[in-house]
């Protein structure tokens, strides 16, 4: 048996293990889902190398399963992500209920995702990424169980939509191309848009709801925010990055074997869209009250800088996307990493109720400050590097001056709530409410400082990303990809020496860190934050010294009119007005699921009937 | 216990924006006001019992400590207060003196408050400029009255003493040299465009209501409503003296800082007139021997016309040597506690000093 | 092991020379100030005796960790910055790290003080320093992007990101960028006004309204640090313009000291020159509220920024 | 007589509605005296019907000896710059008087400070107890039976050599032994 | 009825009890510098401690209606290197500028106490000194001493601009000599200090520790 098949099988054969071990043994549920999926990876790791393929037949059509370069960059960040936020989940989801149902569909999700990225016919990609919708939906309702209609549907629907794109782009391709393998259908130039532009475009849908590309984002902040925190490192972190994944290759392939001068406009498009889900993002985040909130608004954001640089179709540009990918899995998933251990803790991740817990919860702070340096791209961290590259490519191979300043809008933008959400959860006054808060148990933290370590390692040596992005742009057919170890530069010639800035500010770091500590050292105190200076008076117990509500208020007045353009007000009045129009064929509607899925294999069996007539 | 959401913000006593020894408790929420409360008695001396244990010109030295930034408005009003209660006449120069006393009064008040005002919204300029300035006419004050800052020059029956020689020429000569600095400090403050910015449509008393919130001076006429108890009840010389009361709509800080701009002038004016028109004879109408010296039993209401407002004493005596209760009236016991509570909230955090200093809240008034 | 040696110490000359020029620079505006204001002012080594009357306070107060370590974050930042900007050009004492570092990397470099001593603030819990915090991260929204637009038009129009390759063409040609674009200047020297925090842009630490903002809780050796740093800064940003739009100093033809001690003149006559912009126009201007600064920033220097780029792309000759 | 014509009309519409008496004291003043249960009502009607709608003021004094509180209304009409005192007088024991902060706003502050001062009592007042003073536990200091001086002294330190009613001369004099110089004896206070 | 009642001329024994609870509880034991025993650096320390005092921005009372004119253009504080300071943390000088009620001594300690040493008191006024004119107060505190370390008092009332720049100048010439600064003194007399205190201010909620 193929090992490929081997792997996810065990994950299928794992998923149901965990839930029938959930059944009986509640204490063991989460160590066996870590075990195999630790196992998967470490299998995964050793036995398949990059140009692995595996071809068979299925019922009559021909199937490729294989791993490039390409996809096993996404390899990396799928299984590394995977394993850690199993790790994490152990403590994270201990005490809760249904943990059969969350690992079952948690393992199913990974197998759902490595398969994506393993196929290399769009059979199998439609199938697992299917699986991966499915039990990832299973994931975002399990908090809200009883309550999916309200809490789950917006994901339900753009998933939906998404995956009929996908479908029927799909069969377009099936008609047009006769092939339904993707390196053939890139061969014969089926994601170009000289050609049928509605394949691209429709395969573009399919993939951007998945990332969450405006304006299909509005399901993203809700499902980030309502799944448990453990999956939601792998919802953002991972499973958003099989958009990311699949715009790439569709848009490379298409960028690289075309004039791109003859489609500015498409490069306009999609460089635009991602510029606005940045900025969208970004603005929404920072008004948000709810930690997690806060980072699912600011994943979106984030996502839109990734879709930025795959629009440029540049070498930096797609570097910068492919760097952007991995570098924002670290950070995101250790900040909802962060803001699960702060609700695991503190019961709450709103920022107006909790405040102060640095003291209580040291590690985590590290952790969050780390990754919140990285995200908001400040040297010497991992993030500024991606934003770097970015910036870079915009100004100097893409000439999209305007986006840049989107772009860099949105990324100063992101410096206010990175503040606001150390501020919310760590900083400001310790209250009496958050007195019995302790650090969160070492299983969750250890896989938070893995990935801080990853991230602060990254800001000195963002090589070591780089050679697996290099390689993996060469799969998708770039040539002489280059990089350096540990500094970076542009096409004019202009560097900058990552190691040498992390030397220079570690040694400055240290000097004036000893000076200042050293210097009058046992006439310093270190006091509480009751002991403030607040115009001589003395506060009642009651009242509140820390800035909780309307944080950024002053900055919501003057840019007023970006909170104007809210998507999903426009998506609501879609509905409505789709609602009226359709009240004719209301009938139709039975509400019952059967008669649902009987409509669905109507339409498929029609569509694959007459495809032929419908589409010659 | 239930905490509070809004953040609690104290302004003051020990803060940089506030007007005195005072304390507004803000509840915030964003950086805007959801809730304010005004605390006093910081500054609390009991000076309404101390003067029933003084005997009536005993009492001049601490009602002049009433309010620091405009003493002499006071003296006046108390000294008029006792004038009515024993039926003592004035001379006429001793009238227009007094003019000329409270209205330089205005004049160094009005120059402090050009710097509260311009320093609360960071130009700090215009505020040493002004308040620099606002020692020539405590030059003034100093040669007629050998003080500073409280003067008790004008008791009942007139004045301590007459005008010293050359004090004449030197109050021309400093009207003329304030005139003409006064047009650099509005250039500098009133036509720049960032303050018309910040004054534009803050702290907006309503013209309909103000009457009834007790809303005075500056404040009411800026709402657009003339009322001046110069014009309303003229006391001493403001009879014969020609000049305007100025009046501005809006109701806002903007409002209140044109009438201030335009009463200034009007200072300077009556202050000229006064001089030109002064008479001559006796400044003081001498009373009897103060230690032993009763006031007939009986009750007054005096008011008059202060920067920040309306200043009324009611002064009830029975007849001894001592009064038996004076009760001082401030603008700003209105305007810093129930006006003040009612206009700033929905305001934000960054014009709470701004009003403040527009309304002229002076602390020590309310608390006494 | 000789070029080591030579950039150690340079670096330690920079460090000095952006201390002690910072420093008096900050003395000057007082000076220049009190004169305005009818005063005689301070003598202008006074900052010099400040910092050493906080750094010689007998005690300090910390509110913990973050507390304790925000003027790290400003002095790392001052530091790094400095390392990066040529102060003369071609002087071999002063070029330290300039071709290592590009204008994206300064961009960034320059923000990461003001938001560790954020954290700093916020960690004391009062509720002043995080009003002051949500101000000033707000205004800094608003000035970047007219900073940014200036910075994309000097990048396109001469093909670098790099501040040492501007100076280099500038000497090449003799022409100061000022002249080959204005419109970037003019929009860098209002984002300029709100990178300084002077009036009207003083909305940080407004005293009227927040106390101190982000620095209420800190004194002694704390804000002494933070002084240095901040004159540092003040230096840094000063250099920084003068390298981009004013020709950088140092373009003598004189050997040895004499050409160094030159082109330090010329350099302090620039940023004095520069400087007083900013502090003449706090003089006479109040204080913005922050919705309204951030307009500013939003409206003219950004249009100018926008008109940078064109400006640019036009003498580029990639337009026109 | 008929220089007070608006002042007699205000008074005399005042008499025929209450049952008071009251005087024109001078020019744009008029005294009213009444019970207090009526001080309300007459305050609305003159608010409401005649046109008084500025409180100007509020007193109270202690008049110790006929063992009562006199509350003063000041009210003050801005048309016609008249301005009524309305007098009533409550015992002194256990006082209480009608809460009027729902006519005019402002008068909270005001009975706010005579709650604290003389300890009259407000019923219906809404404010937080401490308004001037704070953790005051003796009586109201306001009351004339409060005695200042003895409180200070017994409270606060006092230094030495502020020895009250002292002619400065004198005690120069005594500590000197010089003798006063004949400008300074024509001045003594003898 | 309450008349002033005369406090008479104290006998000896009450003035030396006097003399016993208003000797300078600031001894040689809480000066860190003599002249005699300061060395060098703290020689050129005192000397910019001397040259840059920062005051607490807090007008406790009517004194402070001078401050103004004292900071502005005729009289130029600056010129001394006295500038205001917003918060008691980077505070040097402290002013209480006139009598102080009870209800601002609570304040006045707790600003007092958040400044950090060496911290400089100047008391305005003849109210500061012995209560002045509001002897009689029952609001008013008459002897700042005993509350709070002073290191210069400013008589008159109110004091001048003149003499308020003549009593900073007495400030700078003691903390040259290494004779003012009183905080370690009221730390170590905090006992003494304390009690008279919670003498005054009844309802004693700070918190137990003392802030230095």
């Amino acid at each position: 048996m193929e090992i490929i098949a081997i792997i996810l099988l065990i994950l299928l054969v794992g998923s149901f293990l965990t839930y029938f071990v959930d059944s009986f043994n509640k204490k063991w549920t989460g160590t066996t889902a870590f075990l195999i999926v630790l196992i998967t990876a470490g299998i995964f790791f050793t036995k398949i190398k990059s140009g692995y393929q595996f071809n068979f037949q299925l019922a009559g059509l021909d199937l490729q399963w294989g791993l490039t370069d390409y996809s096993y960059y996404f390899v990396y960040i799928i299984l590394g992500l995977s394993v850690l936020a199993l790790l994490y989940s152990i403590k994270y989801m201990e005490g809760k209920a249904r943990l059969g149902y969350f690992y079952g569909s948690f393992i199913l999700t990974v197998l759902g995702m490595l398969g994506v990225v393993i196929s290399q016919d769009f059979v199998s990609l439609f199938f697992f990424w299917e699986i991966m919708t499915w039990a990832s939906f299973l994931l975002v309702i399990y908090n809200a169980y009883y309550k999916i209609k309200t809490k789950g549907i917006k994901y339900m629907i753009f998933s939906a939509v998404g995956a009929y794109a996908m479908f029927t782009a799909i069969v377009f391709i099936h008609v047009h191309y006769d092939t339904l393998l993707i390196s053939e259908a890139i061969a014969k130039g089926a994601f170009n848009f000289e050609q049928y532009i509605y394949i691209p475009i429709f395969l573009l849908l399919g993939f951007g709801i998945k990332a969450a590309v405006m304006p299909f984002h509005v399901w993203a902040p809700p499902a980030y925010a309502k799944s448990p925190m453990s999956f939601t490192t792998i919802f953002s972190g991972a499973m958003s990055k099989m958009g990311v994944f699949g715009i790439g290759l569709v848009f490379t392939s298409f960028y690289l074997s075309s004039n791109p001068e003859n489609f500015f406009w498409v490069r306009t498009i999609l460089g635009w869209m991602g510029g606005i889900t940045a900025v969208m993002g970004t603005i929404y985040a920072l008004i948000q009250t709810d930690a997690k909130k806060l980072l699912a608004y600011s994943s979106v954001a984030q996502l839109g800088y990734i879709i930025v640089g795959l629009s440029t179709g540049t070498q930096l540009g797609v570097m910068a996307a492919l760097y952007l990918a991995v570098i924002h899995a670290v950070f995101k998933g250790a900040l909802f990493m962060v803001a699960g251990a702060v609700e695991k803790q503190a019961g709450t991740t709103d920022m107006t109720q909790i405040s102060g817990l640095i003291r209580k919860m040291p590690y985590t702070f590290v952790v969050a400050l780390v990754s919140i340096i990285a995200l908001a791209g400040v040297p010497p961290l991992g993030g500024f590097v991606g934003k770097w590259l970015l910036y870079e490519a915009l100004i100097t191979e893409s000439n999209n001056y305007i986006l840049v300043v989107v772009v860099f809008f949105s990324s100063t933008a992101a410096f206010m709530y990175s503040y606001r959400f150390l501020f919310g959860l760590f900083l400001g006054q310790e209250e009496k409410e958050t007195e019995h808060v302790k650090e969160a148990p070492a299983t969750m933290i250890i896989p938070m400082i893995i990935l801080a370590i990853i991230a602060t390692v990254a800001g000195a040596y963002p090589g070591l990303i780089f050679e697996p992005a290099a390689k993996a742009m060469q799969a998708i057919g770039f040539q002489d990809v280059t990089w350096q170890m540990s500094s970076l530069t542009n096409v004019w010639g202009d560097t900058t020496d990552l190691f040498l800035i992390a030397m220079l500010i570690f040694a400055v770091f240290i000097i004036s860190f000893v000076f200042l500590t050293l210097k009058g050292l046992k006439k310093t105190r270190y006091v509480g934050t009751k002991d403030i200076s607040t115009s001589g008076e003395l506060p009642k117990e009651w009242e509140n010294l820390t800035f909780q509500l309307d944080f950024f208020k002053p900055f919501e007045r003057a840019a007023a009119p970006l909170y104007k353009m809210d998507m999903n007000k426009i998506w609501k009045d879609l509905g409505k007005n789709l609602e009226a129009f359709f009240g004719f064929f209301r009938k139709i509607y039975t509400g019952n699921g059967q008669t649902y899925a009987l409509y669905i294999v109507i339409f498929l069996v029609v569509l694959l009937l007459f495809r032929d007539v419908l589409f010659s | 216990m239930i905490r509070e959401k809004e953040t609690t913000l104290y302004i003051g006593p020990q803060h940089p924006g506030i007007t005195g020894n005072m304390m507004i408790k803000l509840k915030v929420a964003g950086d805007t006001v959801v809730k304010a409360e005004t605390h006093v008695g910081y500054l609390h001396r009991a000076f309404e019992k101390l003067i029933e244990n003084r005997n009536w010109l005993q009492s001049f030295t601490l009602l002049c400590r009433f309010c620091v930034p405009e003493p002499d408005p006071m003296e006046l009003t108390f000294a008029r207060a006792v004038e009515e209660l024993e039926g003592r006449k004035v001379p006429e120069r001793a009238k227009y003196i007094r003019t000329i006393v409270s209205e330089l009064a205005r004049i160094q008040s009005f120059l402090l408050w050009y710097g509260g005002q311009s320093g609360s919204s960071g130009l700090y300029t215009v505020g040493q400029w002004s308040v620099g300035d606002r020692n020539y006419i405590l030059d003034l004050f100093e040669d007629l009255t050998g003080a500073r800052i409280y003067h008790m020059y004008m008791w009942p029956g007139g004045v301590r003493r007459d005008l010293p020689k050359g004090w004449i020429d030197k109050a021309y000569r400093t009207m003329d040299y304030l005139e003409g600095r006064l047009e650099t400090y509005n250039q500098l403050l009133f036509d720049n465009a960032i303050f018309q910015k910040r004054a534009q449509g803050v702290g907006i008393i309503p013209k309909d209501k103000a009457i009834e919130w007790g809303v005075v001076g500056a404040p009411l006429r800026g709402t657009g409503i003339k009322h001046d108890v110069r014009i309303d009840e003229p006391y001493e010389a403001y009879d014969k003296i020609d000049f305007v009361v100025p009046t501005f709509e809006g109701g806002d800080v903007w409002a209140r800082a044109m009438v201030r701009r335009e009463e200034i002038k009007q200072s300077i004016h009556i202050v000229r007139q006064a001089l030109d028109h002064l008479p001559g004879g006796s400044y003081y109408n001498r009373i009897p021997n103060p230690m032993k010296w009763t006031v007939p039993a009986g009750e007054a209401w005096v008011k008059t016309e202060s920067v920040r407002g309306e200043v009324g004493f009611y002064v009830a005596s029975d007849g001894s040597n001592k009064p038996r209760r004076v009760h001082l009236k401030g603008a700003a016991y209105t305007h810093g506690v129930s006006v003040l509570e009612k206009i700033l909230p929905g305001e934000n955090i960054a014009d709470v000093s701004f009003i403040l200093n527009s309304l002229g809240v002076c602390p020590p008034e309310i608390e006494r | 092991m000789e070029g080591i040696f030579i950039k150690i110490l340079g670096a330690f000359l920079t460090a000095i020379l952006a201390f002690v020029v910072g420093m008096l620079y900050g003395g000057l505006r007082r000076k220049v100030i009190a004169r305005a204001q009818n005063r005689v002012g301070p003598p202008i080594h006074q900052n010099f005796l400040d910092l050493m009357k906080l750094q010689a306070k007998r005690t300090n107060i910390a509110h913990g960790f973050m507390g304790h370590m925000a003027p790290v974050w400003i002095i790392i930042a001052a530091m790094t910055v400095l390392m990066f900007i040529p102060i003369l050009h071609g002087n071999l004492w002063f070029e330290n790290l300039t071709m290592k570092g590009d204008l994206i990397f300064l961009l960034y470099m320059m923000v990461f003080g003001s938001l560790g001593m954020a954290l700093g603030a916020g960690q004391s819990g009062n509720p002043n320093s995080a009003m002051g915090v949500s101000r000033g991260l707000a205004q800094l929204v608003g000035f970047e992007i007219p900073f940014f637009l200036a910075l994309i038009a000097l990048m396109i129009q001469f093909n670098t990101t790099s501040i040492a390759v501007l100076m280099d063409h500038q000497e090449a040609t003799g022409r100061w960028i000022i002249v080959d674009n204005p419109f970037a200047f003019i929009a860098a020297l209002l984002a300029s006004l709100g990178m300084f925090r002077y009036a009207p842009f003083d909305i940080v630490g407004a005293p009227a309204e927040l106390a101190s903002g982000p620095r209420s809780e800190f004194g002694g050796k704390y804000l002494g640090t933070m002084m240095t740093g901040g004159a540092v800064f003040a230096f840094i940003k000063l250099v920084m313009y003068v390298d981009l739009f004013l020709g950088g100093a140092g373009n003598n033809n004189l050997e040895g000291l004499a050409g160094t001690a030159l082109g330090l003149v010329e350099l302090l006559v620039k940023t004095f020159l520069l400087y007083m912009i900013p502090v003449f126009i706090g003089l006479v201007t109040p204080r913005f509220r922050t919705e309204q600064a951030i307009q500013f920033f939003w409206k003219w220097p950004t249009f100018f920024g926008i008109l940078a780029i064109v400006w640019a792309l036009y003498k580029n000759g990639t337009i026109g | 007589m008929s220089k007070l014509k608006k002042e007699n009309k205000v008074l005399d519409k005042l008499k025929s509605v209450f049952n008071l008496s009251g005087e024109v004291k001078r020019k744009q003043r008029i005294a009213v005296k009444s019970d207090s249960k009526h001080v309300s009502s007459i305050l609305l009607f003159l608010k409401n019907q005649q046109g008084f709608i500025h409180l100007n003021h509020i007193s109270c004094v202690d008049w110790i000896e006929e063992n009562e509180f006199e509350l003063v209304y000041i009210v003050w009409n801005p048309k016609t710059k008249l301005t009524v005192l309305v007098h009533t007088r409550i015992a002194r024991e256990n006082p209480v008087m009608e809460n009027i902060d729902t006519i005019w706003d402002q008068a909270n502050t005001y009975e706010r400070e005579f709650r604290e001062m003389f300890g009259i009592e407000f019923p219906g007042l809404v404010a937080p107890k401490e308004f001037i003073l704070e953790d005051w536990d003796d009586i109201p200091p306001m009351r004339k039976d409060f005695n200042s001086q003895a409180y200070a002294l017994e409270n606060f330190a006092t230094r030495p050599g502020r020895e009250d009613a002292q002619d400065v001369r004198e005690v120069i004099q005594k500590r000197s032994g010089e003798e006063l110089p004949d400008f300074a004896k024509k001045y003594s206070r003898d | 009825m309450s008349e002033i009642k005369s406090i008479g001329i104290p006998t000896p024994e009450e003035i030396k009890q006097a003399q016993i609870d208003f000797a300078p509880r600031c001894t040689s034991a809480g000066r860190v510098n003599d002249k005699e025993t300061q060395g060098m650096v703290e020689h050129i320390l005192n000397f910019a401690r001397k040259h840059s005092l920062f005051v607490v921005a807090y007008g406790t009372g009517c004194g402070a209606i001078e401050i103004p004119a004292t900071m502005t253009s005729r009289y130029d504080a600056e010129r001394f290197g006295i500038r205001g300071a917003a918060t008691p943390r980077q505070a040097d000088v402290m002013l209480i500028t006139g009598y102080l009620s009870t209800k601002t001594l609570k304040r006045v300690i707790r600003v007092y106490e958040q400044m950090q040493d060496p911290k400089y008191v100047i008391a305005f006024g003849s109210c500061a000194i012995n209560g002045g004119m509001y002897f009689d107060s029952y609001n008013t505190i008459n002897a700042l001493d005993r509350y709070l370390p002073v290191d210069v008092y400013i008589s008159g009332c109110m004091p001048r601009p003149e003499s308020v720049i003549k009593g900073f100048v007495k400030l700078q010439e003691l903390i040259k000599n290494g004779n003012a600064g009183n905080g370690e003194a009221y730390r170590s007399d905090l006992d003494w200090y304390r009690k008279n205190q919670q003498k005054v201010i009844k309802n004693w909620d700070f918190p137990d520790n003392y802030n230095w």
